[in-house]
């Protein structure tokens, strides 16, 4: 995706991680013609799982990538000649929320000690980040409970439906369908516990950013403009905007989900990754032991797009 | 009446998606027990249909068969039926060949594994209890599926031309040795032969078959000076040449026509 | 009566499917039930969403089914007109064919692009050297009395095969298209796991994320419904093949 | 000599690796190195985390393959004892194998639990209708003429599978094996990815998780060293069976 | 010289995992152009065993083989060659199943291909083109697998025992009609068979074959008068029965040792 014709729209191909509400402010970019307006013609791909987006991202199959900046500091721990550089933001908390099979009406996160908790998959970011909050409320989360850490993303709620576990770490819409059918119900929001992280941010080779500089500034001050959209309009609007892209999950639940992660702040308000953010992720991957050294934010975060499309914006 | 094996008026029609092919028709023919019966006739008349029909691997669409007095629908153990292909099952060594119908009837010990030895052995064939079926010429293929058959010691012995592959000495060496045992044991057989002079020296009637369709043509009854006398010295008998072109003559007779 | 049977079968499954759905013996979240997964169908049919997911999966399983077999007799051929080929080769066959094919998927996606190359690559991994090992089985059990009925009559080794190999090894290669049909569609939907935009895959995996188990289900149900299509073609193969 | 190919074969495509790794050829990153593999392994093996991976994923793999083997051969048999079974299952046999099994997986872990069942239900459930469909086309070929041969002793339809059938199909139930030391693994593998918090599909996907291909490359590395020795077990029992 | 099929000093061993079995030994054999050489033998001795090794389809363990002066180590598309087995091909017509030989020479065309069929309709086979080989008799498969061989006209021909399925008189007519053929077009012969009348009657020559290992035991010269005639006729000759005695005594003494 080069030059950049006034007629001639610059294509960018983008890989998402996976198809979520919560990254609505993408949708509700392409949906309301955002990226449009900026000149660009946006290919999204659902390249499913943070492996295939990054490898898809290594292998020049995508420019952009949308996924956990966990990904960006795996791959700079071992070692890349051509960094991949974080450059806006989407989403700054956790997405997952604590589920509990039977409603407790006084919730304390003391009730989670002697309980079966089925957590998610070691190594990922929702892993990481529903330990650190665990630890954050003084759980082992190895000792003080029996975890189930050995079932698959997608099959995580067809064990817990099927009896496995008191509690459960879920995403949207899952964890809002169960309320709704009175399989679960939601008890805290991990997202919460773990404050702001950058969860998943745009993402894309140093060398493509130095070559692309225009084309990545138009994405960000589109990006920007759906979050600044997201954050002023209505939940039912934001739904009509995003439900093409959900066909398959009934208006009401859409709007639920969205009011729950829009309450919570995980929308990013701007594209930007704080130094802070940045930290709080470092510690909770260390925390989880999945770090050696800490990845420098200097090295792997370009916040100039961000700011620029904050200061066009206003 | 005591048959050992009886057909009425046996039709039997091939049926494929090209044609229907009647094979024999209207057989009519009574076995007692202890008879020896041989089927002569032009190749392709019907033999092995019949015989196949008798050993219960084929219903006729036409007419009944029945053993001992008993209709036939399947596969009947009193029956032995050596095939007109060995068929020897690669996998087994030739003795294992041999024992198979012993194995399968429960009837295996010691006993009647040392006759089937002792077949295998009178046979020539005593070097090759432990090699595999290709190991074997043609003619000593035919003659382990013939201990296969023997030795299970049937009541009914059906023969598809069993010495076809062998040289003259050998086939009146196993002539005498399967008559001897056959008597003995007063057992019933039908042998089917191209060979005219075996036919009349080992049996006590010979059937001949016409062709398209397959029927009786003409059944000639062997007197019995020459049935009661081994094959091979049947051979050297006045009225053996007479008989023997007597067939031929009837052979003749049917090719003409065909 | 054989086609009824399989009727009585088939409708008593979904009849106790659907009665369990509606009588909540089974969690209807998971499994969801008969009219429930029509329904979806029905619907996504009318707005037009359906048939590009339909077409894109079928498409590219079709591509994969031929190219499966077809390779793999190739593969098999070749190995075939070689004994020391055969005899080196078979171990990395073998071998080969043990490597989980998801874990390749990265490979296929840096050799060949997020896209459809990716996806039929992926059925092709998935089909080929299956097809190859029991095709050269077959080869090898041929009676080699055939064989030299041809070589009597100085047949080449290309000779040989056209006229006895391949005609007698027809009814294997057909069952194995009926293993590839199996295969093939497993193929493109695991390659539509790895990287996609539309098709069956996508609907399951997109189920899956959005919690929609009616949507697997009703993928799983129109998969089960074209695969039987291609079953019927091979079926109606091997009857002709069979005279 | 066909040994000496061999090792040829391997150690080229490996010191290519190595040399197209040292050079930056490929993606380091995406494809790592035989030596930068071999060390992590050798370290994980020192500091014994390795031996625990290893040891559930073969047993797993093991017990999948002989049951895998044993049920598809029994189906087989089951089918093959009666025409209309044989026709009214074929079809269902094709479909039911086309299911990516991946998408069954809910129905697994709520049948089976979250636990060793599902994976091996994970592996039968990848083996066992490709085993059927080779075995039982295998028990059609065998010439009729054989079986007429034990039915004219009597034998019974037990009898004659015992006596001909199974003798005869044992080349291709030897080369079906082969076909299921690779099909054992994928379905070990996959089910690992399904439910697992140990083996070497679990070292994959966190491998993935972590976007650590050493590890992964790795992993595979070893499962092709077992199925290997899995291979040369094969072998040895067709070099047996054929004298 | 001008000798069609020359063997010096042949022995073959078949060598498997149980044994070392030497199947023939020291065969020293010239054959002219035009020549018809028979082979008896008793069952076993080595007749199968040196057609294939003179169709190239075995090497002998020792000694030459040569075809018009030619060395030979693979099949010639001089040789034409009937098994002693008919192996036809399952999955071709009858028709498809005679021309395959054609077919793979490349020599397929509206004259071979109504050569062939006319072939077939002198054995009998005209109503069976368009049928599949199980649906033939025995007698009537190895009279295809006959046709198969003659179709290509090879210069010459190796006849595994090509009647012993068929009835006397088919098998008198098809000696007549092959005799006929290769004399015309002065092709060279060599045929096995068990039937000492058909040795004496089709050949220039007879060898007897001795066994345990096989080896030539006598080679017998036919007399012009026989020789020229007619198979059919060359049995009613005076000579003919001393001659077929002759053998007969032969092939006793090689049983009587045996
Ligand atoms: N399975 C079959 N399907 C169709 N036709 C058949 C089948 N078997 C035999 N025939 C036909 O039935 C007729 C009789 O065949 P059969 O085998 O009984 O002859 P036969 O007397 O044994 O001949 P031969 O002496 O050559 O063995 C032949 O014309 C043959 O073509
Ligand atoms: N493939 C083989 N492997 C081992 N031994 C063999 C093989 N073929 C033949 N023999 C042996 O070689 C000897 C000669 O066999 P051959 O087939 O040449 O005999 P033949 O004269 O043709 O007999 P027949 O008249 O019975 O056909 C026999 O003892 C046989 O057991
Ligand atoms: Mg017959
Ligand atoms: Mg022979």
């Amino acid at each position: 995706g080069c030059g950049s014709d006034e007629d001639e729209p610059t294509i960018l191909r983008v890989g998402e991680v996976t198809r979520s509400i919560f990254y609505a402010p993408q949708y509700v970019a392409l949906s309301q013609g955002f990226f449009e307006d900026e000149g660009l013609e946006v290919e999204l791909t659902t390249t499913w799982g943070g492996d295939k987006t990054m490898t898809t991202l290594l292998a020049n199959g995508i420019d952009i990538a949308l996924v956990g900046s966990e990904t960006s500091i795996y791959v700079y721990q071992q070692g890349s000649d051509d960094p991949i550089i974080n450059f806006a933001q989407l989403t700054q908390t956790d997405g997952s929320f604590l589920v509990s099979r039977d409603p407790i009406s006084s919730f304390s996160w003391e009730l989670l000690k002697g309980s079966t908790f089925l957590g998610q998959r070691k190594g990922g970011m929702p892993q990481m980040a529903g330990e650190f909050a665990l630890k954050k409320h003084g759980i082992d989360p190895h000792n003080d409970m029996e975890l189930i850490q050995n079932i698959e993303f997608a099959n995580i709620a067809s064990a817990f439906a099927s009896g496995t576990g008191d509690f459960v770490q879920l995403f949207e819409p899952t964890a809002t369908v169960f309320e709704q059918e009175g399989t679960g119900y939601v008890m805290a929001s991990f997202g919460i516990e773990s404050g702001h992280l950058p969860y998943t941010v745009y993402m894309s080779k140093q060398s493509f950013i130095k070559n692309n500089k225009d084309a990545i500034q138009k994405y960000t001050n589109a990006i920007h403009r759906a979050q600044k959209w997201v954050e002023t309009s209505s939940i039912q609007q934001i739904k009509d905007a995003i439900s093409p892209y959900f066909e398959d999950i009934d208006g009401e639940i859409i709007e639920l989900v969205i009011d729950r992660y829009r309450d919570q702040g995980s929308y990013a308000a701007d594209p930007i990754v704080d130094e802070d953010e940045w930290n709080n992720l470092l510690d909770v991957m260390i925390e989880a032991g999945e770090l050696e050294e800490r990845a420098p934010h200097q090295i792997l975060v370009d916040n100039s797009f961000a700011k620029k499309a904050i200061d066009n914006l206003e | 009446m005591n048959h050992a094996v009886k057909l009425i008026d046996v039709s039997h029609v091939y049926v494929s998606e090209q044609q229907a092919l009647l094979a024999v028709e209207n057989i009519d023919l009574s076995i007692e027990s202890g008879e020896f019966v041989s089927f002569v006739g032009p190749s392709g008349c019907g033999k092995t249909t019949i015989l196949s029909i008798l050993a219960g691997l084929i219903k006729p669409s036409q007419g009944s068969v029945s053993i001992f007095n008993q209709e036939i629908s399947s596969p009947s153990n009193k029956i032995g039926y050596m095939l007109q292909h060995d068929y020897l099952f690669p996998w087994r060594t030739i003795l294992n060949n041999a024992l198979v119908g012993l194995d399968i009837m429960k009837k295996l010990n010691a006993e009647t594994k040392s006759h089937t030895m002792y077949l295998l052995n009178e046979m020539g064939l005593s070097d090759t209890f432990d090699l595999y079926p290709d190991q074997l010429s043609g003619g000593m293929r035919q003659r382990v599926a013939l201990v296969r058959t023997l030795a299970t010691q049937p009541d009914i012995l059906l023969l598809d031309e069993p010495f076809s592959a062998l040289d003259y000495q050998t086939k009146l060496k196993l002539e005498d040795l399967v008559f001897e045992t056959l008597k003995t044991h007063n057992k019933t057989a039908i042998l089917v032969t191209h060979d005219i002079s075996e036919a009349v020296a080992m049996s006590d009637r010979v059937v001949i078959l016409n062709r398209n369709p397959g029927r009786i043509h003409k059944i000639m009854n062997i007197p019995d000076t020459i049935r009661n006398m081994l094959p091979f010295q049947s051979r050297e008998e006045e009225d053996f040449r007479k008989l023997f072109n007597e067939i031929w003559h009837e052979l003749e007779n049917i090719e003409d026509k065909g | 009566m054989v086609f009824v049977i399989q009727m009585i079968i088939l409708l008593s499954f979904f009849s106790l499917w659907e009665v369990a759905g509606r009588f909540n013996w089974i969690d209807v979240l998971l499994f969801s039930y008969p009219s429930k997964i029509l329904n979806l169908l029905y619907m996504k049919l009318i707005d037009g969403s359906l048939l590009p997911h339909i077409s894109t999966t079928v498409i590219e399983t079709v591509i994969g089914f031929f190219l499966g077999t077809l390779c793999g007799t190739l593969l098999a051929i070749l190995i075939w007109s070689s004994k020391i080929l055969e005899k080196v080769l078979d171990p990395f066959l073998v071998v080969l064919n043990s490597m989980p094919k998801i874990a390749l998927g990265p490979l296929f996606i840096v050799g060949l692009g997020p896209g459809y190359l990716s996806i039929i690559a992926m059925t092709l991994a998935i089909t080929v050297i299956i097809t190859t090992l029991v095709v050269l089985n077959s080869f090898r059990e041929i009676d080699s009395n055939y064989i030299k009925v041809v070589q009597i009559f100085g047949a080449s080794k290309t000779v040989t095969f056209m006229k006895v190999i391949l005609p007698a090894s027809i009814p294997t290669i057909v069952s194995t298209l009926k293993v590839n049909v199996g295969l093939a569609w497993i193929g493109s939907i695991v390659g539509e796991f790895l990287v996609s935009q539309q098709g069956l895959g996508y609907l399951i995996i997109y189920g899956f994320q959005v919690f929609n188990f009616t949507l697997v289900m009703g993928s799983l149900f129109i998969i089960a419904i074209f695969a039987t299509i291609m079953y019927q073609g091979v079926a109606y193969l091997e009857m002709r093949l069979n005279k």
